[in-house]
């Protein structure tokens, strides 16, 4: 837990809990994101990290706890003033979740047909310089489900980025891709971040190639966040989870 | 999946066959007329129009010429009146005979006009005067009997 | 013991409440603007032009049956000739609305439950609150809108092509006077039962859209699966919920219009 | 999924209520009358009204001026009372005759006022004092074709 | 969950409530008859009960006052006995006429009870003395017209 | 795909060649008029054809021979026009009588054609002079009624 | 042109000769041993069962609906007696097998193609096959012998709930005399009727079994689409062709033993 | 999902209840007697049993004692013979006369047996000597019209 | 995906085949007899046979030995002609009369045969000499009614 | 294409071509899996690695070529003969194919209840042993929806490895598991390799950790095997393809 009082802060979770059935997935969660920064969160498959992003969307309740964005607790809102704040967001799901009875060129297009009242040939512009930008000309206008996963998961990240967000959520950006295409995405999301300057929060598995990435890296394990931590003083960390979890994923293939 | 273009006819023909179908359905099925003003009126006091209703056919020798427009009590002689909205081709003369008949045994109820000799034809709201009220055939049945009886 | 049952009593209340205020907000998004045309004409395409086919194979094939039976019933009490007044009333007042609506819950009913169910498994209902657009607008008001245009038509279809299938039985191939089957029927079935099959269709439209689409948009709080198996039950829920339904409005519609 | 009574429920309460509104509607009333008081009621008492179903038509001339609303028996003459609604803007003159009929040869019964030139009116609740009931047609055959046979 | 038993509680305690009540007055108010014991059985022989089924109506000036219980077969007489079940509040007199008739002319059967002035009652399983068995048309038609051509 | 091509050119030939004889069949062995001008139009002029409706039978002896195309209004007599599509091969003499009558008791309105001794055949327009309208059965049976009582 | 028809026809004929192959190797897989009881208890859970409830409803609206149409019908020819005749008939012989049918196809039978496609969508089926054991023995003997068992008692539920639908409105509601409407009913419906109404069932279930469970078998010949679209694809499809085969079907067996 | 036990006593009492119904439909529906031998046999000849359909009832004063199990022609007389199954606890005398008769004016047509005094009474596969056979009704109307006019 | 012609196919046709069988069997034959020469075919020439369908039955004392497989209309006499198929092992005498008769009051009309004496028996083909055709109802009445004013 | 002659082949694939569609996925395919040994199959997402097992396995027909199951050509055998053939298969599918309408411990016990006549105690004697060796006690009355896509993986596993077969054919086993669990899988079925000394065909993405287990290793690219080596060679290859894939997996993640 960081203590640098520097900086803005843009989401704040503080003593989040959720409880699913009778699994305590978030046993209480604190984590700020830093306005202008990139935050990966890592951990084992099934700790939460998903869970913790759509706490952060304000698509999940929680049990207890507060959560802020730009200061405003977004538990109390009322549905248009949540709307507002989400205007900002640019989100990529972990599933994708494109509209699969949409072709990829609508699926990028609908923020921009939805939310602005720009014309049809600016929209058509701007779609196909973002499939340009993505590596996939001419795609347009094939339907998701006509896709390979690595495709999907470059239209979620080209719809994300559509309305140029100050915040943007990636859920595992690179899984699924083959090592050559997770490199690439890596690189064009530190030209935009460069070139934009957003915020952003990432979750991802994998492990040591994201670090080049981030400012900073939260381990979440056993429910709660145990350190967001520069990369450099993540791997020096003295907590026993975020050594074990440097260790199993930097070490060795075959112990004995 | 089919292009802008095919949807849009696609759609179109469906709208245009079900619009057809609901059109058939209400004009010949549901008798309501899309072409106004081509009826006008005629009343006329029955002593009794039990068994008709609104809707029933006018005829001329079996011939349906229009329909009862509607029904309603006298107030002071108690006799039933009716409007009759005929064909504006169909000329009425003034000494026509209306009667409540029946078609068939257990058929419906129906006006008959039996047109008389009179070159003076009826003009719309006119009333026709000679009338017949439906036949009491259960009464007939049982005067028929008694009297017999007797 | 009691608590339970007033926390059950409660949840089946939220439960009824949610999917009627899913009705409201729906109704809502399609009477304020803006309105956009293209969508309904998707869905009009998808839940009406893609079931003519079926609706007309099942209005003949059930104007065939209601031709056949009817002549057999109907010759025992020497009418043949009230045929056509038998299968127009059936068809216009009873089996029209409810065959169709029946057919449609079957064929598009289930496809609107699937795809609604498969968007919020797939996060994509989340996804567009997440981009700020209303999904009752984006995703239900045009098959609201659709299903209202779609049923009355498709239910007319199903009428003529009914009647067409009786004339063929019952004139072409048992004999009954052609004249008796056409005026009869146009004698007997009168615009109040035109109306009443209208009505029936309108209601049925607005009761398949509203259980198949919020079952979907409900599927996350239905206990009933996850992941296919979830969607692939909840639309079994649907369906056999839509034509229960179907069947029990009509009961109502009939008894109170009739 | 906790039990919050809140927005939801009152929709679902709402919803409950109208939905036993209508089945309350539809059982019980059939054919309500969504705007009351316009109608009186008279009474009758028939030797017989064999055949006539509560809400059957209350006639005059044929045009329909009321229905029946109940029919009991009286426990001592054994006879038939019978109460009608009849519209409020229809008088009944005191010296009025009631009769069941039958509409057609196999139709429903109904009643049928034939009413008389007094001028005094009949007030609601009160009683026609002239009846016929219905004709046992089956009866009269019988005894039609046993008296020929003597 | 959570401390809302309270609400709970009350919601539960008020559908009980509720659930006794519609019992309650489904029992007592309307015409369910949980409890029977609300008629009693008269039977009668007639020499023909042809077109009379189990359940038909019994009446008394057209006004239902019971229902056929049971149809059997006299074994000696082989005349038909039947069993009505009568209600309770209706006395019927000893010398009451009971008749099969026709409802309309191609109706359902049903027994006619005619009270005649006794002022003695039949009890419950005591037997209707005077009877007329169902018409038979058929034959009295044939017959009318066999004795005409003599 | 691949050299198939004789087996598939084959059966689409099939299907072409079985097509065709399909429709010629229907045309020409069934009954499906794809050429017309098989009846010949007859009209008769009848004092009430109350009951007949278009497409009814028109019969000799019993068989049908063609079909009621039209009915219509005579403006000036008041009677009714109809015409009649009769079956090419047959021919009707001159003096053929043309009377309307019911089916059974409770059946359709059907012409009936009585062909005369004339050997000169009516032609396709030509007149039928001889008629006889439907019958006005409640009409006679009032009538037989009341003569009785005088 | 004539080769693309060719190509077109033999495509058509292999189809519907696949789909009858499948029917027969299910038919077959029936009949020889081993038999197991347990697959076959669970189907019948499945189709049956789990169905009474949409049974029951739809039996007892549809008889409610019978009852209110028919009096006011046969009240026009001052018959109400004969509202049993009209009710039962219609129901054993025409409503309780085809309404049966296309319910039960709604539910299990749209299910029953959903599963089977999700079996062939994620290689349930080729593990299955790799595991050296017979699908259709499997899978499908189980399905179609539930049916068979299932069809008639369903139907038999639906028929006599129907009657007691028209029962409680016609004779409690509107007044009709109790002994004409059971008496009427028990002498114009005869064994023929019932047995008419039994073979429609069978052949119902046969043809709901048959063409859902093949649909999804052969999906991935299917040219519907892909993963979860293909399958609410083809289980429309299924529906959709079941049902207006159990139509077509209803006309003939009709049309044949009347 | 439910334990196996759940299901298996699901499925059982589906079974159950499905089954029950099927026996009700066929048992009382479809009238298919499962207990056999209640009855035995008794013929009868028959000038015509015009309109009597296999199955129909056998009645004594209009109680049902049994049905028609079989008509056939006697190739001979050229006269119908009927058998029929009688409930065994029903004795008919050998002096009993058998008639077609009709179930009101449009029903069935059935077999109604009048026992008469004698103390023997038939057994299985014995034949009732007198009959009357089905009245022909049309013919007796047009006896009654053309003698009327001599 | 190629079209390969194989069991498939074979199958495929099969199943085509089977369901055109049962089409035309619907359609054409309804009523196929499966083991044909059963039968064989008398005539008879009627005067009327209005009401007479194809496929009626040929009935003798009310037993069902044939059906009418064809009516025509002689173009000379402008008689109908009948053909009827008798069952092989029903014997028809020479002397027999046939006439178009109506099962009850309005049911469908049948043939008919009262067996003479005569020892010889009809071959097939053969022709019915003595007939009777439709009794036409409404003309006796009308007639009736007519005769009677006079 | 090693041209060792020596050992026993189990499976030889000859000059295979399939099309799907207008894709030519499969473009003459030459491959021998030796007996006893372990042959992975590595290449680019797509390229048609489960297309060739599926062909291996019989579920899908080529367009042109042979396929050789222990010397019998599997496309001219009666379905019987299939079936006896896949007696001896052993099967993992990259989707894990388990049946969803079963628990964990029906979908493991199948194969025993289908095929052999063992009595219901030792069915659940074998199954929980094998539970127990994957490391999911407790499981077994689960459904596979139930599950995270690890423990359907090593489920799919424990079926394949049911009946001791003699050919196992496994897709992607370790794909979406995290570093931990596909250590454990791997290290897995090298004790059970040693122990039955089974014939294994492996798919995998997992590059560099697979080579250790790798008897041969094979590269699909372009509609060909490029190659099937043992994993030294591989790595010292020529080919310009087997190059370029050793290069991209084991290289760094930024170039530039
Ligand atoms: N809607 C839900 N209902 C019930 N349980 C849930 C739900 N959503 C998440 N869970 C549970 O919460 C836990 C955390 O899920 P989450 O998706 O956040 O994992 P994750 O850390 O994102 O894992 P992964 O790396 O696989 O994405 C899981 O055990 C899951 O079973
Ligand atoms: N049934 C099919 N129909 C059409 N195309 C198919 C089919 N099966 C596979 N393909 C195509 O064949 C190609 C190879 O697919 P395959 O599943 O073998 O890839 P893979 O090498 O296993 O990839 P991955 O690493 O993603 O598993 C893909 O481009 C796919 O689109
Ligand atoms: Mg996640
Ligand atoms: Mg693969």
């Amino acid at each position: 837990m960081s203590a640098q009082p520097a900086k803005n802060i843009a989401i704040e979770l503080r003593e989040i809990r959720k409880t699913f059935g009778q699994q305590e997935v978030l046993q209480g969660i604190n984590l700020k994101v830093k306005e202008g920064k990139t935050t990966v969160i890592v951990g084992g498959s099934g700790q939460g990290k998903s869970v913790i992003i759509k706490h952060m969307l304000g698509l999940i309740r929680p049990d207890s706890g507060e959560i802020q964005v730009y200061g405003q607790n977004i538990l109390t809102m009322s549905n248009k003033e949540k709307s507002e704040v989400r205007m900002n967001f640019g989100v990529l799901f972990q599933g994708g979740a494109l509209f699969d009875s949409l072709t990829v060129y609508d699926n990028i297009a609908l923020p921009l047909r939805e939310r602005t009242k720009l014309k049809e040939e600016q929209i058509r512009y701007r779609v196909e310089s973002k499939l340009e930008m993505l590596d996939m000309p001419g795609v347009g206008s094939k339907y998701p489900a006509q896709l390979s996963g690595g495709m999907k998961k470059r239209v979620g990240l080209a719809r994300a980025l559509m309305l140029d967000p100050k915040v943007l959520f990636l859920d595992e950006p690179t899984t699924g891709l083959d090592v050559k295409r997770s490199k690439e995405i890596y690189r064009l999301f530190a030209s935009i971040q460069a070139k934009l300057s957003f915020t952003a929060v990432i979750v991802s598995h994998d492990a040591p190639k994201i670090f080049k990435l981030a400012d900073y890296i939260a381990l979440i394990a056993d429910g709660k966040i145990q350190g967001c931590l520069t990369p450099e003083a993540f791997q020096l960390s003295d907590n026993s989870y975020i050594k074990n979890f440097v260790q199993e994923t930097m070490g060795d293939i075959y112990r004995g | 999946m089919k292009s802008r273009i095919g949807i849009e006819t696609l759609v179109g023909l469906f709208m245009i066959a079900g619009f057809a179908c609901a059109v058939y359905l209400t004009v010949k099925l549901g008798d309501v007329p899309l072409l106004a003003n081509q009826t006008y009126e005629l009343s006329a006091l029955f002593s009794s129009t039990s068994g008709l209703k609104k809707g029933a056919q006018v005829e001329i020798s079996g011939v349906k010429v229009g329909k009862v427009a509607s029904i309603g009590l006298d107030p002071v002689t108690y006799s039933s009146v009716i409007k009759m909205a005929v064909e504006q081709n169909v000329k009425i003369p003034e000494d026509t005979i209306a009667s409540i008949k029946t078609a068939g045994i257990i058929g419906d109820k129906y006006v008959e006009l039996k047109p008389g000799a009179s070159e003076t034809y009826l003009k719309s709201g006119e009333k026709i005067r000679d009338t017949e009220g439906s036949l009491d055939l259960e009464g007939l049945v049982s005067k028929y009997i008694f009297e017999k009886k007797e | 013991m009691v608590t339970a049952l007033g926390a059950w009593t409660i949840k089946q209340l939220n439960d009824l409440g949610r999917v009627g205020r899913f009705l409201l907000r729906c109704l809502f998004q399609i009477i304020v603007p803006p309105y956009k045309l293209w969508p309904m004409v998707q869905q009009i395409h998808f839940i009406g032009a893609a079931s003519v086919f079926v609706i007309l194979f099942t209005g003949t094939f059930t104007g065939m049956v209601l031709g056949l039976q009817g002549y057999y019933s109907l010759r025992q009490f020497g009418s043949e000739g009230a045929l056509g007044a038998a299968v127009g009333l059936s068809l216009v007042r009873e089996l029209g609305p409810v065959l169709t609506a029946l057919m449609v819950t079957g064929r598009a009913g289930s496809a609107i439950c699937a795809e609604v169910g498969i968007m919020r498994n797939t996060e994509q209902i989340d996804a567009l609150t997440c981009m700020a657009i209303n999904p009752y607008k984006f995703l239900f008001a045009p098959k609201f809108l659709a299903a209202i245009i779609c049923f009355p038509l498709l239910t007319s279809l199903f009428d003529v092509t009914g009647i067409v299938g009786g004339y063929v039985i019952g004139v072409k191939l048992l004999g009954v006077n052609a004249g008796a089957y056409l005026e009869g029927m146009y004698k007997s079935v009168v615009w109040e039962d035109v109306y009443m099959g209208m009505i029936k269709s309108l209601c049925f439209a607005v009761i398949m859209v509203w259980i198949c689409a919020s079952k979907g948009y409900y599927l996350h709080l239905n206990k009933a699966g996850f992941g296919a198996e979830g969607v692939s039950r909840a639309t079994t829920q649907a369906v056999v919920l839509s034509s229960v339904s179907i069947l029990v409005c009509d009961y109502f519609i009939t008894a109170i219009l009739l």
